[in-house]
This record gives structure tokens, C-alpha cells and sequence, in this order.
């Protein structure tokens, strides 16, 4: 077949094996048993992640996200890690100030929104110390839901003909049917999620409330997942309204109950995000020394979620941010 | 000087773009609020949708992060960004804004980096995001920002996101869907928009108290004007009081 | 670039244009305002489905199928339909007997499943008056998956070497990445669809409850989209529970509360499939005569869905049917 | 003969090799009753999944469509087709069944139609519905079938669903996922399995009641024989009463 356009690629390195018989060889041997997978965050992470893995987090920045999970990463030194950046923000101040991270398929990552950015995540990324791949929100969703899907690509109209594309490990290639030019995405496997839920049963049948980002292709195209969760239900719950399901048992390794998980990140219909505790961050982020200390003391040196959030105001904080959450002007009475 | 600000009249112009019945994409901050503003007084059937998932809520406030619970606050759907992006790839999505720290004549935009060395930029911002996705996908794309010769560039450092590319005919040859492109680029002193031909950004008004000199004077690259050059009506009492009472009342947006 | 693998394309023919430009087109002009949709059944398919078009429905064989749209299509006597045979097995019965199709991409038509073969769909596939091109039940939905992600084409790993991919309209292409063998699926942009779903607002805004097959593809997928309803619920519900959303109001022309609509076919948590009844389309098909005029009496001459239903047993028939659906033994006593 | 039928044999057998903790997608009838019956014997952790979505539901009868109520009675999960699809694509789906008028000596399967013109069939049949992309992505296909020399044969008419194609390599080089293909072929006279090397259809057990010379002569191409045939263990009391009692009790399929 000759052709006389001539597709680019982008320059970039990919730091995931996009081969869909890997994938399939792995998910081969990957238990597909209904058991109880209740353990703790300090096992899961111990014993589903290692070092020089590749990870993804689920939820949206400061939304939703499993930080118990992160904050153990951070705990048990894991190294080399090579990252999904996917509008991950908190999820990214958290494993940068650890120093996990050396790969990073980057699409936001700096900024926290509304917020203003992060001094450390941008220090950490103008280092050059961590390899740097392009892509955007859209291309890593389609990157997971390629893997989800089973395959080693996914063709998209987005990122041609710009520098997102040229530092990126892109293609093109062209419809086969209308001949029309294709960004090209391999699948993207990460090697390990952690997504944090609303409820799940013991065998870590998920349900999601609100807008889900990209965590249902997420699941399915992860080789190890753990499920945090703000609530631990019944089997028969799950049962009795099984369109409900959102991540199903057999994509599941560890689930984890830990109840106001997502804090300081919003929780849907929960709580909302805290942000003193998020200006707090990038206020002391300024100054690395004061990071370090103030990183140390929050996470380093706290020997668990629910320690941190004692730290921070334990319960009655909840209590203020599900009023926020709530659209309730004032929790006084409470 | 009039009893309005920059943003202000920004947003106005912005929201006045937004017809009744068509569908936007907004991030957090000013595109929320014009899209806002624009709900509440012509456009009372635009559907806002945020990239999370989020699409058609009753703000009760604005976003802090376009995932946020805000975000689907009684909304008709709370679906993924997927289902949000796709919808833009399938041609369903009229309108987005993009922000950015550099802009050339075609509506090319870097928000990603400025020096020449990817891997060890002199500054780094956060990158594309959605805005990349958005700018290819969805059929219109506007951008408010202030203007400086510094910001409109003869060249980028970096193209995070596409306007006409190289202009001419280059979006579409490179693949993007056709028919979609930069509508317009609102600044505290102008709006412009872009030839049909060449692609080039073309002065179509001008804002109150500025002039074309102006306008020259603080881009680095030469604008194309509108045979029909008009002056930018200036915001209405009623798109004030309600931005300010309705939209912003605590100035998040239109304090800075 | 010089390829040194063949590549194979499947010989038949396509029957819908999978150029995603030319359906953003069409997109860019179809109405998104959330106004009032409800209308009838008659008025909807009057005016959002003319000859020639290419059809799809919703639902599976005898599960969840809009009847009362199937029949109407019948009725205003539509003609030279293409149509997407995606396990449509008692809508194609009806389209059959209506001679309304002469294209058929077909994945599984004929079977009724355990209940047996259709006679008529037989014969019309035999005779050569329907052109067929091949394709499986899972390549229809990649296919509309594609056009509900605004593609022109998916790639997918089924199908490959058989005679399935020879007599069908894909192609084969190879992964960008690794060089992996893919047949490439034309996306599937139908011009109209008709989904009968549990419930919506007057503005299209839908809920399905169960196995929803292809229904969230099929409604983005397609260029004009009647839903027929067991019920319409206040929009406030829909807003109440958004991640339960799963037809957004953008996608849908057409709205028709249609109680009992799936009738003669299961609806999920309402009413099971008339096994009867269905069984006697299967006898009265072996002679094409006898069809002939059952199918008159059946479908051409009731002046709608309702005198149908009343025709076969009414709202007391669909109490028993109610019954087998909750597995109660026996309604007697209701 | 022994108190059982030959469809009570075949979904005794089938059962059997369905491991405790797999993932199998049935269709309607003997599939249907042999993951049932696997679940109610060895394998109460055998997760059974539909085609149209339907996973790990609580069977309170024999499903008569992929996608009636029942395959998602109290399910895990009521999913999509799509979905199910790409789980198998993704390789977590252990087990497939298929039906067919024809299968050949590489276990390739004809449901599609009898004759040599596709567009005039002497005979057509249902076709792929979900058969070839269950047999393209699902790891090991099964089949149960009566033997006969029609429908074991030299040559299909139509290949609707892989089997190893032209053996060897020839599927993997088709481009279907590595590993994958025809596992077992239980009839009524025999199970057979596949050469390692040239995946030839070859005879692993013989049923009750038949010899080599039958089960060849029942075969319209020449089977290749294990080195150390078995006898195949007829169903057990205990299958048959579950299956009899439990599975089908108004014999929809064991009274066929």
C-alpha cells in the first residue's frame, strides 16, 4: 500500500507497554474469584505496589481521590513511579513531596484549579528531574479506556498539528474508510489504581456518585486496583440494583473502608473539599524547607488517614464541610 | 471612565456571544460566569457542561474545580469525561473558552511552557488539560484575557492548543474536524475575531477608551481589521447587576 | 511507509456514510435546547423517518423494544429501510412483515433464540431481495460505538480470518505501536432510532433499568432519536440523581409515554415476554399467507399500539405477565 | 445403557470442566445448564455472564433470551454488551460456549448458512449474533453437539466463528489474541480436545457406549487420537439429581 501522506509521531518516551496480549496475559492469571478483599491501606499498598510501577489515581484533582492510599505510597517510600497525570492535583502534591514520581505522562498536574498552582509540583516539573510526556485530559481517558476496551490503540481528532502532539508518544495514522488524518493513542495499563468510592460490598462491587471522570475505564484497564470507600454495604444491596454497579468485583484487589477518604478533597453528596487545608499547602509549598516540615508532620509522621485528619480537625471538620457540601450556611446548631 | 472594570466588561461580551439553545464547555473562573450571566438573561436554554462530567446544573455558586460537587449540582447529567469529550468529538458542543500565557495571530495558545527546552522549561504552567480537547473538538472557541505585546506573540514557545495552526486551510489538513476554529478573542481593549481566508485574528470592535493604535501597540504581531469596524457596546445596567449580584457576589471573578 | 503484510477488506457492501465530518455536520445543526419533546407516536414517525433511511432500534431481540414505534413504521407503510440486525429478532419479524427492508447489516435476525427461528425472516433473508452484509453482534455495537465517540472508525480484535470479516464491510489495519493485526469497524451513524426506556422527562432525559445492550451508543450514535416510555417522571427526579441519567435530553427528537410498550417483549422490573404470543407469530409465519393476515390484523389494521394490546389480552394480560416477571407463581388472587 | 441421555452426559461433562473461580459467557440452554450446574456442584464461584450485559446473576430459571430479566435476576452487575465484550476482549473471560450446524477439523464453526452464494443461501441460519466475537476473544470455546459426519466436516461453508482456522499458527497470524481458541468438543460419542502443534481436532476420552470406529465414522475428516484415550466417567448421581432437579426441572433442555 502506498502512501503519500506523511504521519508524524510524537518525540516523547511511553512509559506503559500498550501490547494487548501482555495485557491479556496478565488478566489471564488475575484472580476473578468472588472473595472478601477487606484489608488495610498499609497492606494493600504493600503488597499490590512496587516500586518503578506505573500508577493512576482516580477522582479529579481535589475530588474524590484516595488519599489514604496516597499518603501510605508516601509512607512506605515507594520509588520510581511513573505516573498518570490526568487532572491530578492534590493526588500530585502528595506524591511529589514524597519524591515517588520519575515518569510523568503530564496533562495537569501544576495547577489546583480556582486555586492557583502548586510551587512544589511546578519545581519538581521544571527540574528535569522527572521525564516528561505530553497528552491531555481527553487522551488520557481514551489511553485507559483503550486498555479498558481490550486494545493496544484508539484513534482520536484531538492534539493534531500541535506542540501536545509533537512532545507526545502519539501517532498518526489515517481512517481506513474515509482516509481522514487520526491522532493515534496507545492503551494505556497502568500497573496500579487506587480509586476511592462511595460504597462498595467486601468484594468490591463499586458504586459512584456524581460525575465518575474517567474511574469506570480506570478500573477496568488497571492491573492491580484498591478500592477505598466511604462506606462498606451489603452484598444484596449491590444485588438488588445491579445497573447501579459501576466497577464490578472481578477488576478489584483490596478494598478498604475509610469513611471522609477523600478529604481534603470534595466528596460528592459528603463533604466538601477543605480549602484552608488546600490554601494551607500551597501556601507552605513556597519554601521547600517548610514543606518538608510541614509534609513530615502530616504525613510522614502520622501513622495513618485517620491521624492526619485529627490533625486537621478530625470529625467536626467533616461535620463543617458536609454543611458546605450540603449548601447548609451554618452547622452551629449541630 | 464608565462604572465597570475590565473582567466586567469581558464577561458581558463574552455572554453575549452565547445564544440561547447552544451548548459550552466552561472551566472554572470568567467563562463560567459569562456563561452564568448568560443564563440569566437572554440565554436561559444554554446548557454549560464541565469536562469532569458534569452538564446542565443549577450553579448555586461558582466552581472551584470543574469536578467539584458544584459541578452537578442538580444537573440534568453526571456522567464522565469521556462522555463530555465525545460529545464534542461528535459535534454536539458549540462553544468553549481557552485561557493561556501566549497567543499568535492564528489563535494558536501556549499554556504550557515558555523557554525551548521541553524538558527543562524556564517556566512551566499547568499545561493543556482539556483546553487542547476542547480547542480541537468542540465548533467554537473564545478566550478572554487582557492584553500585552508579550501575551499576543508572533510565536508561541509552545502550541498546547490549536487555533488555525499555520492558517489557511492548515487546521483542517492536519486533521482537525472541519468547520471548528477560534471565534473570538476578547481583551480589555478589543474583540477580534478571524479572517475567513487567511485565518489571521481581525480587529472587529473596540472597546471603550481604546483606539487602533492602541490595540496595535499591545500585540506583537499584525492585526487584520474589520472593513466594518464597529465600537464595543459597553455593558448593560441589567448584565451588571446581575453578574454582581447573581453570578459574583462574593468578587471571586470580577474583584481581580 | 512500506507494509509488508496484506491487508484484507471484507467484500460487501456499506450501507451508511462513517465519515465523522459529514455527521459533526449534521450534529452542528440538530437542535440541543431543552424544550418540551412529548408527542405521538404517529407524529414521530412521520416526521423524523422517511424511505431509504438507515434504522436501529433499541433493547435485544424480545427485550425492552419500542413496539409501538415498530408497528407505526409498518403502518405509514416506510420503505427501503436499511437496518441494523444487532440481536433484533421480533422487531425484524414486524419490519419483515411490513416489507419495510431492503439493506440489512446482519449479526443475528433470524433466531428468536430458545424460542426458535422466524419463518418470514428466513425466507426474506433467503430470497436475495435483502442485500446482507455480515457483521456480529458485538462489531455493531464497536460500530456505533465509533460514531457515538464522533469517530469514523474503531478497531477491534474479533472477527479476524473468518468468513464473517470476508462477507462484511470491514478492513483490516495494523496498531501504530506494535504493530498488532486489527480489523477496523466503519463507524455506525444510523438516521434514526427508536429505544423504549423505563422512564424520562418530557425532555428526553432517560433512564434505562438493567442490561442496557448498545442503548447509550445507539442514542448518541444516531442522527434522530425517538424514546417511547413506560412512564415520564417530573424533570426534578432526573435532577435529583444525575449519575442515573443515561440519555441526555441533546440526543433525543422524540418523546411518546408508551405504558406497556415493549409488549409483546420483556420489560425489566415490569413485565415478561407474551411466550404465547410470541409463539404464535412463529406458527402463523410457516404460511405465508396465513402471516399475511395476521399480520393485518395484528399491525395494519389496529389504529395503534393500544388496540393491539387489547387485541391480545389488555392490561389484564399484562398483569399476568407482571406477575412472571416478579416470579410470583400466580396473580389469580390480584 | 446407563440412566442418563446424551444431553444429560454432554452438560455433565461440559460442567465439569468449568473450574471453581472462572469466568464463563453462556448462551441460552445446555450452556446455560451446564455453568448452572457447575455452580450447584464444584464451582459456587463460577461468575456466569450474558451477552447483553447480564453478570453473576442469581438464575431463578433457564433464561429463554441473553438479555431477558432473568440474566440479571439480583446480578453483580447489569452491564452492556459493549462491555461484556470488551471484558472478554480485555482476556478476563475464562470460557465460551457455541452451537453450530458445521464445524471443521480446526474447530472453526459455521452458523451462518448452507450453500456457496452469500447473497442467495440455500439455507440460512441465525448467524454470528455474539458466536464470533465470543470465540474471537473469549480464551477456550467449547462446543456440545451431536456427532455426525455432516456436521463434523471437511470444510465449512461458512466460517461464522473462529476455530484455529488453517491451523498451526494461522490464527494468531490472523491477528486474534494469542492463546485463545477451541478447548473442548463434547458430543454425544466423545470428548475431544486439540493437538498441541498442529491443532487438529483429536479424540481425549470416548462415551459410554461407543469405540473408536463410531466416533470416526461419525466424522467427516480424520481425527487424531490422544496417546492415552480415557473412558469418559459417565454423569455421577449426584449431577444428574441436581441437574434433573435444580437446573432444568421442567426438562426444557435435557428432555430435548
Amino acid at each position: 500500500m502506498s502512501n503519500p501522506v506523511e504521519l508524524k509521531e510524537g518525540r516523547n518516551q511511553l512509559f506503559s507497554d500498550p501490547d494487548a496480549d501482555a495485557a491479556r496475559q496478565f488478566f489471564r492469571q488475575k484472580s476473578r474469584a468472588m472473595v472478601n478483599k477487606v484489608t488495610t491501606v498499609r497492606e494493600a499498598v504493600k503488597t499490590l505496589l512496587k516500586d518503578g510501577d506505573y500508577i493512576a489515581i482516580g477522582g479529579f484533582g481535589a475530588n474524590r481521590i484516595p488519599t489514604a492510599v496516597l499518603h501510605e505510597i508516601a509512607r512506605q517510600g515507594k520509588k520510581n513511579l511513573a505516573f498518570a497525570g490526568h487532572t491530578s492535583t492534590h493526588d500530585m502534591q502528595i506524591l511529589v513531596g514524597g519524591g515517588c514520581i520519575d515518569r510523568l505522562d503530564i496533562a495537569y498536574i501544576i495547577g489546583l484549579e480556582a486555586r492557583g498552582l502548586s510551587p512544589s509540583s511546578r519545581r519538581a516539573v521544571e527540574s528535569g528531574n522527572i521525564k516528561l510526556t505530553e497528552w491531555t485530559n481527553a487522551t488520557l481517558s481514551w489511553r485507559l479506556k483503550a486498555a479498558a476496551m481490550g486494545l493496544s490503540f484508539l484513534p482520536a481528532r484531538n492534539i493534531l498539528g500541535t506542540d501536545t502532539f509533537n512532545y507526545s508518544a502519539a501517532k498518526e495514522i489515517l481512517c481506513p474508510f474515509t482516509g481522514q488524518k487520526y491522532a493515534a493513542y496507545p492503551a494505556l495499563y497502568p500497573d496500579f489504581a487506587a480509586i476511592h468510592v462511595h460504597e462498595c460490598d467486601v468484594y468490591g462491587n463499586a458504586r459512584v456518585l456524581g460525575a465518575s471522570v474517567s474511574d469506570q475505564d480506570l478500573a477496568r484497564a488497571s492491573k492491580r486496583v484498591v478500592l477505598t470507600t466511604e462506606r462498606i454495604i451489603p452484598n444484596d444491596e449491590i444485588r438488588h440494583t445491579p445497573h447501579a454497579t459501576f466497577i464490578p468485583f472481578w477488576c478489584v484487589d483490596a478494598v478498604v473502608e475509610v469513611p471522609f477518604g477523600s478529604y481534603p478533597g470534595n466528596m460528592p453528596y459528603e463533604y466538601f473539599s477543605d480549602e484552608e487545608h488546600l490554601r494551607e499547602w500551597l501556601t507552605v509549598e513556597k519554601d521547600p524547607e517548610e514543606f518538608r516540615k510541614f509534609y513530615r508532620k502530616q504525613i510522614l509522621d502520622t501513622k495513618d488517614f485517620y491521624e492526619y485528619l485529627e490533625l486537621n480537625g478530625g470529625i467536626e471538620r467533616i461535620l463543617k464541610l458536609r454543611a458546605i457540601e450540603n449548601l447548609v450556611a451554618n452547622n452551629k446548631e449541630k | 471612565m464608565a462604572d465597570y472594570n475590565p473582567m466586567e466588561l469581558m464577561i458581558c461580551v463574552a455572554a453575549r456571544n452565547l445564544e440561547d439553545g447552544a451548548t459550552v464547555v466552561v472551566g472554572t473562573g470568567a467563562p463560567c460566569a459569562a456563561a452564568m450571566l448568560a443564563q440569566k438573561t437572554h440565554s436561559p436554554n444554554l446548557t454549560i457542561m464541565f469536562e469532569a462530567g458534569g452538564v446542565a446544573p443549577f450553579l448555586p455558586s461558582m466552581p472551584i474545580s470543574v469536578g467539584d460537587s458544584r459541578t452537578f449540582h442538580k444537573a440534568i447529567l453526571a456522567s464522565s469525561m469521556p462522555d463530555v469529550m465525545e460529545t464534542c468529538q461528535r459535534g454536539m458542543v458549540d462553544y468553549t473558552f481557552l485561557g493561556g500565557a501566549q497567543i499568535d495571530m492564528y489563535g494558536n495558545i501556549n499554556s504550557t511552557m515558555i523557554g525551548d527546552n521541553h524538558a527543562r522549561p524556564k517556566v512551566r504552567f499547568p499545561g493543556s488539560g482539556g483546553a487542547n480537547d476542547l480547542a480541537s473538538l468542540c465548533w467554537r472557541t473564545m478566550m478572554m484575557t487582557p492584553q500585552d505585546a508579550k501575551r499576543f506573540t508572533e510565536k508561541c514557545d509552545f502550541i498546547t492548543s490549536p487555533g488555525y495552526l499555520q492558517g489557511g486551510n492548515s487546521r483542517y489538513e492536519a486533521g482537525l474536524p472541519k468547520g471548528t476554529g477560534p471565534y473570538r478573542i476578547i481583551t480589555n481593549m478589543a474583540i477580534m475575531g478571524f479572517d475567513e481566508i487567511s485565518k489571521r485574528m481581525k480587529v472587529l470592535s473596540v472597546n471603550p477608551g481604546y483606539d487602533r493604535e492602541d490595540i496595535q501597540a499591545n500585540c506583537g504581531f499584525e492585526l487584520m481589521w474589520a472593513d466594518r469596524l464597529t465600537d464595543t457596546e459597553p455593558p448593560h445596567a441589567d448584565e451588571l447587576r446581575i453578574l454582581r449580584e447573581q453570578v459574583d457576589p462574593h468578587r471571586y471573578i470580577i474583584g481581580r
